[in-house]
């Protein structure tokens, strides 16, 4: 991986995983990290309690090329019906 | 105790879960723990009708069961043109509504099992089964009322979440299992799955009331038409199951549970289902009726009126 | 099983957890199921005082619990001067140390009651209504020792803080569903809630000698004073207790518990509540002496030591 | 949302979310997650363990006026007596 | 319920697992349940342990003891070789695979015992302490062999690992517990550690397929030798196993229990002592193998192979 | 603290803890943050299971020579055998 390198997150319905990992390695990531999460959002109170109500938090560091992809396909499939926020920022990978 | 009043102390945990959420208590129980009582209930009851099958001929059992799957279909048909027609309902969010109505709720028909156990009432194990095979009909009914003459579905992903959904899976899993255990195999676990069974349910009807306060506020939102639907739905179903109960020659006991069985409604497997196969429905509108109405309506209410109609039907018309 | 030397083996596993923490073991038991096992040992203790309520006539109780709340709201009184002036320590953290010794542990209270069960002791059940009504005096009081010509207090958020945190909450949640329910209504949930309690004591007691261990180094920093604060205070609190239980004709194990409450302090509710009430308090300094210090003392040599002296008072008194 | 916004990161003790999250929707924020934490910082180890000495991480995205704001707020009202660590950076919401 | 197939049915909890993570349902055991799992099958069986323990006279069994271990430490010996000249694998692997074969399984070792709960057959209850005893020099000879004139080794992380992982720190721990409560200490806590023994250890076969369907992938990656020395190497210590409890004059179940403890490979504590002592080598490899394979056919195939053995020992040799 | 920072992510195995905060206190930190984790890179699915299979996630906020110091040191004793993601972004510290 360049030094120079984006940061994708992505927060995002529990129920999404699945789909959403496969689309993201589909698309050529070398990883991904997920970690747990709740919160609120235009739809509402997610409050973590069950899977029906969880967000996931998800991470991909790639180049800005990438991250755009992964961004856009997952607009449109998901954008529209599901909970979703995306931002990038840039990272300097280390090692 | 009193077979007048017909009250299960167990309630009273959804109800201090209910009171703790709008007295904004910091009580909170992880979601692990929520995921674990979860499973365990679904596997306990499975268990329970695996090996409740294993002492019956389930040929016999056929026929019977053929009537209760198309008769429970007629639940979510119903639903639809109600919350689509009456209530103004998108096609969606009337497709997933009923899909809920159509499936059932493991929790409130434990609630029916321990109210039968406190009055002494024995059932047809078998029954448990019928958790399993009514949410089948009512899940892709539901897929197939929102997708009508609308885009294509996703069937290889909607039945893969219909079968393969946790809830289903582990259900069925257990079903195979006791089936497969018999009594004997499986009476090593019972110290587990059965002596603790009423004890989790209240933590998890404890959980419930946590979530359950939360979705009261939704309910609001959304008015009088969908409480108004959330309360006679079941009543209607309740019917249905009582007479079909009747008519099958079910016990008293048989006869309650496969009452309860038509009036609960889904919120665990059919919201999972539902959100991979109609995204466009809004979850808050059936997860607010099912279990922020229709939930605490069947356990306090619901539930010893259809103890009395299934009496009242038996000493009626035997 | 000897009377002579009052040993209970459940405290072992908080060894096990103290030699884990302190050998830097990678054990740790998660926060979830430490939430968990917490949520079962307060619903667990409400319930029982609720269902030892509902075989007794409230209403003849009601002065002996009036006494045993005055006295026992002494001990904050009489901490709060010790802590400020002999050890010199500011006067938000002597009111929030004080509020912590006038409240109660429950794991100490459960530990006790198992030692009395392997004494073969009986003891009056309704004290365990005390573990919730010693709370409410303490935490007020610590919170106007802090605030006393010193700014306002947030007297609503403190209020909702000690009557809806989790702990008390569920402990006076228990209690109402065990005495509404009865013994009869909380049978079928003996399984749970009653039969696995020393064993989930257990578990509890394995994690809290891992937070123990991290404790234990914050007294280290915080001195000589401290620590003998947290062993002698109880040990006075302890007299309080024996005298005020065999002066109400309290049994020789409801002397013993009436001591034993006096003598805990609180790790669970009263920190949650002091960190909001007073937050200016350095919690390492109450939680430190009152889990790194007072509980182990309790649970290995307080227990034994006041149990002596219930019977001492009763042979000697009586 | 604009494309160019902020992320504020909130590191602070778990008993204080509900208050922080009240704070935050008041002051206009859109949204809001959350995700579970532990630690060390100035107010020592903060370990996850109990309820009591557990922390979360909140992040709010929103324009550069609206997180001074938050974090402004959140400082004078708890700064001083509870653990607490802000920062924001920039990023670009995608979509 | 025959002698002739020794079906144990909580294994059918792992085929649900395994089925479940091959069909991709969506049934996820949260981590922290787990870890709590675990915590709770290490502390039962180290009671279990002690409790056995504490009725005989420890001493007499020093001489089996060492025996024991003398020949349980030739199997990370035997199979180094073969990995490393046969297999043609680095030597780092080789070495953590051996270390993982020499090592034990608690899971493997618990379905054995409820097999002979099962097939009413006694055992030798001081067997459990040889879960601790035949990690440390499986896992000390493991480390040698990877280090052996390859730089140096970090002998204090690694004896730290294996004697305060927790593993075996929850083993020993519960076993030293187990020996100074005695039965009559330890018989309040076995409502919750004896009797919802087998329901959690269902529990935890569930969790186990589970993880088990991501691991059999890997070990497709791995190719056939190491397959074949994941069923044939456990063949072998089985044998060993059988022929070293005979000539030791164990009873069937207790020969039978040992050739378990021979052929069973770990898969908790292995993975993370040699992650920490011998980083270098792929730890897909050794978990690969141990619980992707041998795991599964110990259960299914190897117990009711190794129980006829013991007999088929038994019947010939005595 | 500055308010300039940088904010140093790591990204690596749930085993490694204890050893990777006892370095990054050593080097000068005032203080890090902990989050589970699970994830997907070159070292394979880590799915977050069990403790051998976990990730944890370590964010350390400092000045720009410590993040690059910590980061180096991490890299020369668990680069070569463990997964591990290390990255920084340019923060600004409130409050
Ligand atoms: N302004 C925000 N700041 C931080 N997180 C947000 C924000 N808006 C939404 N989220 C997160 O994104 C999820 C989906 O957002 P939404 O699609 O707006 O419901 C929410 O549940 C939050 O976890
Ligand atoms: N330098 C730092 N880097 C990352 N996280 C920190 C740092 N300092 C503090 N924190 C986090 O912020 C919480 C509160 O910090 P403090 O107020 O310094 O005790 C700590 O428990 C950590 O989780
Ligand atoms: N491209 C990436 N984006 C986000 N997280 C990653 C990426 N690559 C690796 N990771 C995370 O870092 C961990 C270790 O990475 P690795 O050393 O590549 O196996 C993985 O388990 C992931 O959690
Ligand atoms: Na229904
Ligand atoms: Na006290
Ligand atoms: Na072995």
């Amino acid at each position: 991986m360049p030094a120079q390198a984006k940061l994708l997150t992505i927060l995002t319905e529990a129920v999404l995983e699945d789909d959403v990992v496969e689309l993201i390695m589909a698309q050529g990531a070398e990883g991904y990290t997920i970690s747990e999460a709740r919160g609120r959002g235009a739809h509402g109170l997610r409050s973590g309690k069950w899977s029906a109500g969880a967000n996931i938090r998800i991470e991909v560091v790639g180049d800005a090329e990438l991250c755009a992809r992964i961004a856009e396909r997952l607009q449109s499939d998901y954008g529209r019906d599901y909970g979703l926020l995306m931002f990038t920022t840039p990272v300097e990978v280390q090692g | 105790m009193g077979g007048a009043m017909s009250f299960e102390p167990v309630v009273l945990f959804f109800v201090l879960g209910v009171c703790a959420g709008l007295l904004r208590s910091d009580l909170k129980i992880p979601g692990s723990i929520y995921e674990a009582l979860s499973i365990f209930i679904l596997l306990a009851i499975g268990l329970k009708g695996g090996v409740e099958m294993a002492k019956h001929a389930v040929g016999a059992l056929l026929l019977d069961g053929l009537v209760i799957v198309l008769v429970g279909a007629l639940i979510p048909l119903v639903a639809f043109p109600i919350l689509r027609y009456l209530g103004r309902l998108s096609r969606a969010d009337s497709a997933s509504i009923a899909a809920h109505y159509g499936s059932v709720s493991v929790v409130t028909f434990s609630v029916g099992i321990t109210l039968l156990g406190q009055e002494l009432l024995e059932f047809e194990g078998y029954l448990i089964v019928f958790l399993v095979l009514l949410e089948i009909p009512a899940l892709v009914i539901g897929v197939i009322l929102a997708r009508h003459g609308q885009g294509e579905v996703r069937w290889g992903k909607l039945l893969h979440e219909v079968f393969f959904g946790k809830s289903i899976y582990l259900l069925a899993g257990g079903l195979v299992i006791g089936y497969v255990a018999g009594p004997e195999g499986i009476q090593p676990l019972d110290r587990l799955f059965f002596d603790l069974f009423k004890g989790v349910l209240a933590l998890f009807l404890l959980e419930m009331g946590l979530v359950a306060a939360m979705r009261i506020a939704d309910l609001r939102t959304y008015g009088a038409f969908l409480a108004g639907f959330a309360v006679l739905m079941p009543l209607f179903s309740a019917t249905l199951g009582t007479v079909t109960g009747w008519l099958l020659g079910l016990s008293v006991g048989g006869t309650f549970l496969l009452a309860t069985l038509f009036a609960s409604a889904s919120y665990i497997a059919a919201p999972a289902a539902m959100r991979i196969a109609v995204p466009e429905a809004n979850p808050a509108l059936s997860i607010g009726a099912s279990l922020g109405m229709t939930f605490p309506f069947n356990i306090f209410l619901g539930l010893p009126i259809y103890l009395w109609m299934a009496r009242l039907m038996h000493a009626s018309g035997g």
